[in-house]
């Protein structure tokens, strides 16, 4: 392998998901958020070398809407730069590549956009290949729920292990400050919710949330300086698949396995069940317990911990669910995930997901200590 | 606080998706002769719906190879409230995936009938939508009923 | 910076460019420009490590996010791919982002494609939604440049024939491009005699719109060094963006497009690109900005651009021959537009230009911006490392 | 007989009609902005900074990176700094033809707007020009954007090229 460079997480802030907010565009959503990470690392906009941003147009149905978001990344005098048409997750993966080709030390990534302003389920079915798939009328939580049954079909998995997991899910939001759903709930009460597109019920599910994101990236030598707990990136991985739903197998995420053993080989881990903390982008109980399988964790084990923030079932805002899962990792090892940190996490693995299904998967492994020497 | 200011539109435009040779020989196929075709393609075997390539490894397709309108379930999802403008149709129905006899990969389509029979592994047949009303479309199948 | 890791263009592809591609499908249409540069580059599908895919906004084909249903048709499954999207450069910023891929170290050969099938939507509906609370004045891409244009000519005192010398030349040049859209020659009077648009910007002075893909693969240095053909070193390359809003902001010679320029010269040792560069592929939408960029370009003075038209320049066979492809004003598949530049550029240098070769072309500059001239994308590229 | 392939001619295309409905956020800055032209009032935003004015106004300022929290008005009249003579129609904008689309900046404002330029002919708009705001008569006005008909010249003398070539 190529020698690599120690890149760490050294800021993260994010807006409070919420269902909607009825105030401010996604650029005012975004502008604090920028402002505060670069004051969490005690620097200016122009200490900054490269910015990246992940967004998608379709979602509030407004073509260039990322343009507008130059103006609140601090693009002035111009800034070297790169949108992507993606979860910001992925934007984070290219800045990371950005510092591996030397071309810069440090990196601003963004996530925004008003889901709330458009209709997930209809927009989402664009995603789709228009001859075949989208043409039938499939939708997000329709896909979603396909999966689920491929899933419980192989595994057994029954709805009452889907609600515990959800259960689960929402207590751990409880403790999130940042989460959309904060009430705690039992298995009970969520197995009684009605179907949203059975076999997963509308308590199984994340609403529409949105919010605005903003992490910062560094290199060694300035990752110091810029943050007391640095969280090193000690591996990163990610793959596609074809997307035809019936040309995979939908009870399985191939792309997820191979980016998590690529990207454990890259931090030089044996197994993802060496960290302390995961963070998985999964927005159903049911993809949840398919990336453990993937991934070789245990579901219902309580080392590593799966999801302290809840995850995306308590907060989904869309193109940025990903990043954020990444900004959580961070927040456990820098220590600054407060009422729902992980004690002693010194190790974490971070993932990110988009399109139908997992299509997608981006895993990031981090440690409190350097990889490279 | 200012009072939110906020605005509906519907966003309309219509699109013309050009298919191609494969997927439009394909749907001519369904429109034209109520059969069902796929192609054999490296990697996947036999594919059905085609696309003309293999989706595992990018190689261009081979031979057309027609499959039974008969197969087994692989998935399914029970939509009790239909979506308007985007869903087949306003009654519960389920998505499903098909693996007709004969293919290799599934078909996404919807079961309309006996939802409470449907199960993963139940054995279903193609519907022809009536002669008039195929256009060259996936929806040429007008949906798949249960046959165990 | 490890300049040691240095990347290559080994292979290019586009497709024929038409105003409609009905003949395929969306994947068809970006398999016939990567079947191409693979071939080109004597490689297959699994061969390559990772895509990168551009394309401009979503809505002109009605396909969210479509390199999702495309990744098969990429032979992209089970490998790493990326989709950029920044606006008018997209096609630019794509190939570089499939740069930065090998540069990292993790990669050796890199596919990066960029497309754009506009018919099979409208265009004209899908970039001006109904929005509301935004102001309803500015009348499509024309009408938002065309103010521009005109400070440009108030400027630096722009004669009235240059824009349409431009388009002239471009139609000459594309003429002599087996790809391009629009081929058929035009006069100096076609142009000056054609409807006023936008005034001051005439019918003959806009670019097309059309349907293609462009596909390039980008290898390391070890790779290129074993390339059937010779490939084309990247000697540098940038993506700049800066913000719409910022007091005192020139469109009509944008600091970013200086600063991009700026830093590809310096990454490429270029200390006077007017002698040092022997060709340049440049995003030209509308005629007038082929001077507003030899100026912003660093290839001329302030009010020096439109004189070096003058003398005929930018000619093929004369100092600096500017897109001997035709150009955008040939063909304008919108999300490929910017990898076009930049693959012919790498064509000239390559020595594989075909009937539209700028003889002995050693250096050249590929260029593309968008957004309200705010995104600019550019690389240099040589015959030698 | 049954065929061994499918029919040669393929079905040529596969149509969608794409129905998306949105509801839009108009964002606080924007609602005061719109709910003031009411009162014939053109608000911009201050950079806490460097106090430079943003119109319509914006959360934060490129340039220094410094919030705009501020809302103050500038005046309803500005210069021309540069324009178009548009004679062609888009879909949706009933405007007759031919028309000028201008980039107006306002006195007191350092970002220029675009608008509109009538009463006069299209070819005598110069870069330069001093215009006004023509607003719809009291009691008309819904706190839009159409709440200004358009500009229109107002006579004074024009501003020298130099004095505006800074913010086009």
């Amino acid at each position: 392998m190529a020698s690599l460079r120690n890149v760490a997480v050294v800021g993260f802030a994010q807006a409070p998901i919420v269902a909607r907010d009825a105030h401010r565009i996604a650029t005012e959503m975004l502008y604090g958020q920028v402002r505060a990470a670069l004051d969490q690392c005690g620097v200016e906009r122009d200490a900054i070398d490269f910015q990246a941003a992940g967004s998608a147009d379709y979602l509030d149905g407004r073509p260039f809407g990322f343009v507008a978001a130059l103006d609140v990344m601090g693009s002035w005098p111009a800034k070297p730069d790169l949108h992507l048409e993606m979860d910001a997750s992925f934007a984070a993966y290219y800045a990371w590549l950005r510092i591996q080709a030397g071309d810069s030390d440090t990196a601003l990534v963004c996530g925004y956009g008003k889901t709330s302003e458009g209709e997930p389920d209809r927009v989402l079915n664009l995603q789709l290949d228009p001859y075949y798939q989208a043409a039938i009328g499939l939708d997000p939580t329709s896909t979603a729920a396909l999966q689920a049954s491929a899933w419980m079909a192989r595994s057994g998995a029954t709805d009452r292990q889907l609600a515990a997991l959800a259960a689960r899910r929402r207590a751990a939001g409880a403790r999130n400050a940042d989460a959309q759903l904060r009430e705690p709930t039992t298995a009970d009460e969520l197995a009684k919710t009605p179907w949203a597109v059975e076999p997963l019920r509308q308590g199984y599910l994340p609403p529409v949330g949105e919010s605005a994101v903003c992490l910062i990236l560094a290199a060694e030598g300035k990752a110091e300086k810029m943050c007391d707990r640095p969280a090193w990136i000690r591996g990163v991985d990610q793959r596609i698949e074809l997307q035809t739903l019936g040309g995979r197998d939908l009870s399985r995420s191939a792309g997820a396995k191979l980016a998590t053993e690529r990207a454990l080989a890259m931090a030089g881990l044996a197994r993802a069940a060496d960290v302390d903390v995961v963070e998985l982008c999964a927005t159903t109980p049911a993809e949840e317990l398919i990336l453990c399988e993937a991934m070789g964790l245990d579901a219902a084990g309580s080392r590593p911990a799966i999801n302290p923030s809840g995850g995306p079932l308590v907060g989904n805002p869309v193109m940025m669910a990903g990043l954020i899962r990444l900004g959580e990792a961070f927040r456990q090892l820098a220590g600054r995930a407060d009422g729902h940190g992980v004690a002693g996490a010194r190790r974490a693995i971070a993932h990110g997901a988009q399109g139908h299904c997992l299509q997608q998967n981006v895993v990031w492994v981090l440690g409190d200590e350097r990889r490279w020497t | 606080m200012t009072e939110p200011l906020e605005q509906r539109v519907v966003t309309e435009f219509p699109y013309k998706h050009s298919t191609g040779e494969v997927i439009g020989r394909f749907l001519a196929g369904l429109k034209d002769q109520k059969r069902i075709w796929g192609q054999r393609v490296a990697g996947q075997g036999v594919v059905v719906p085609p696309v003309g390539y293999s989706e595992t490894d990018g190689s261009a397709g081979g031979e057309w190879v027609e499959v039974k309108p008969t197969g087994v379930v692989t998935a399914v999802a029970r939509v009790y409230r239909p979506i308007a403008q985007l869903h087949p149709c306003a009654e519960p129905f389920a998505f499903v995936l098909v693996k007709l006899d004969g293919a290799d990969t599934a078909l996404a389509h919807v079961v309309r009938d006996d939802l409470e029979r449907l199960r993963v592994g139940t054995r279903v047949e193609a519907v022809w939508a009536p002669d008039a009303d195929r256009t060259g479309s996936i929806r040429d199948i007008a949906c798949f009923r249960v046959i165990t | 910076m490890d300049v040691s890791r240095q990347a290559a263009v080994l292979g290019v592809g586009q497709t024929q460019h038409a105003s409609r591609r009905a003949d395929v499908s969306i994947a068809g249409l970006v398999r016939e420009a990567v079947d191409r540069a693979l071939l080109d580059a004597g490689l297959e599908h699994r061969d390559i490590d990772a895509v990168v895919v551009g394309k401009a906004p979503d809505m002109l084909e009605g396909v969210m996010q479509p390199e999702q249903f495309l990744a098969g048709a990429l032979g992209a499954h089970l490998k790493p791919l990326i989709r950029v999207h920044t606006a008018g450069s997209v096609g630019a910023s794509t190939a570089l982002a499939a740069v930065t891929h090998v540069r990292s170290g993790l990669f050796e050969r890199v596919l990066a494609v960029a497309f754009e099938k506009q018919s099979e939507g409208n265009a004209m509906w899908a970039l001006s939604p109904n929005l509301p609370f935004m102001q309803p004045i500015v009348a499509g891409a024309g009408g938002y440049f065309a103010p521009y244009v005109r400070a440009y000519i108030a400027r630096t005192k722009c004669p009235p024939h240059i824009g349409p010398m431009t388009a002239v030349n471009a139609r000459e040049n594309g003429g002599r491009n087996e790809y391009a859209h629009l081929r058929e020659p035009m006069t100096l009077d076609d142009v000056m005699n054609s409807p006023v648009l936008w005034d001051p910007i005439r019918y003959g002075e806009t670019c097309p719109s059309s349907d293609g893909a462009c596909a390039l693969v980008i290898g390391s240095e070890d790779v290129a060094r074993r390339t059937p053909h010779k490939p084309a070193w990247i000697r540098s390359g940038a993506s700049y963006a800066e913000a719409m809003w910022a007091p005192g902001r020139d469109q009509v010679s944008p600091r970013a497009g200086k600063m991009c320029a700026k830093a590809v010269y310096d990454g490429a040792g270029i200390k006077n690109p007017w002698k040092e560069i022997d060709t340049a592929e440049i995003y030209v939408p509308f005629a007038w900005f082929e001077a507003m960029w030899l100026e912003n370009l660093g290839f001329c003075d302030v009010g020096e651009g439109w004189k070096a038209i003058d003398r005929g320049e930018q000619k093929m066979g004369a100092h600096l021959p500017i897109n001997p492809s035709g150009g955008v004003l040939c063909t304008n598949p919108i999300g490929a537009s910017g990898m076009l530049r930049l693959g012919e550029a790498a064509l000239q240098v390559m020595g594989r230009a075909g009937a539209h070769q700028v003889d002995g072309a050693k250096t050249a500059l590929g260029h593309a911006y968008g957004g309200g001239s705010q995104y600019f994308a550019m690389w240099v590229v040589s015959d030698e490392r | 007989m049954s065929a061994s392939e499918p029919p040669k001619e393929p079905v040529k295309y596969v149509e969608k009609q794409v129905h998306l409905p949105y509801c839009y956020v108009a964002g606080d800055y924007k609602a005061r902005y719109l709910a003031a032209l009411k009162d014939k009032t053109i608000l911009g935003s201050k950079c806490s900074r460097t106090g430079k004015v943003f119109v319509p106004p914006i959360v934060a300022s490129p340039e220094s990176f410094a919030p705009c929290d501020e809302l103050v008005p500038v005046a309803d009249r500005g210069i021309v700094t540069t324009f178009c003579i548009v004679n062609i129609p888009v879909i949706g904008r009933a405007i007759e033809l031919p028309y000028v689309a201008a980039s107006v900046a306002l006195d007191g404002a350092d970002i220029s707007i675009y608008a509109l330029v009538q009463e006069c002919a299209p070819e005598a708009v110069r870069m330069g020009m001093r215009v006004e705001a023509v607003w719809k008569p009291d009691g008309e006005r819904q706190g839009s954007h159409e709440d200004i008909v358009h500009f229109r010249p107002t006579g004074e003398p024009d501003a020298p090229l130099a004095s505006f070539m800074h913010r086009l």
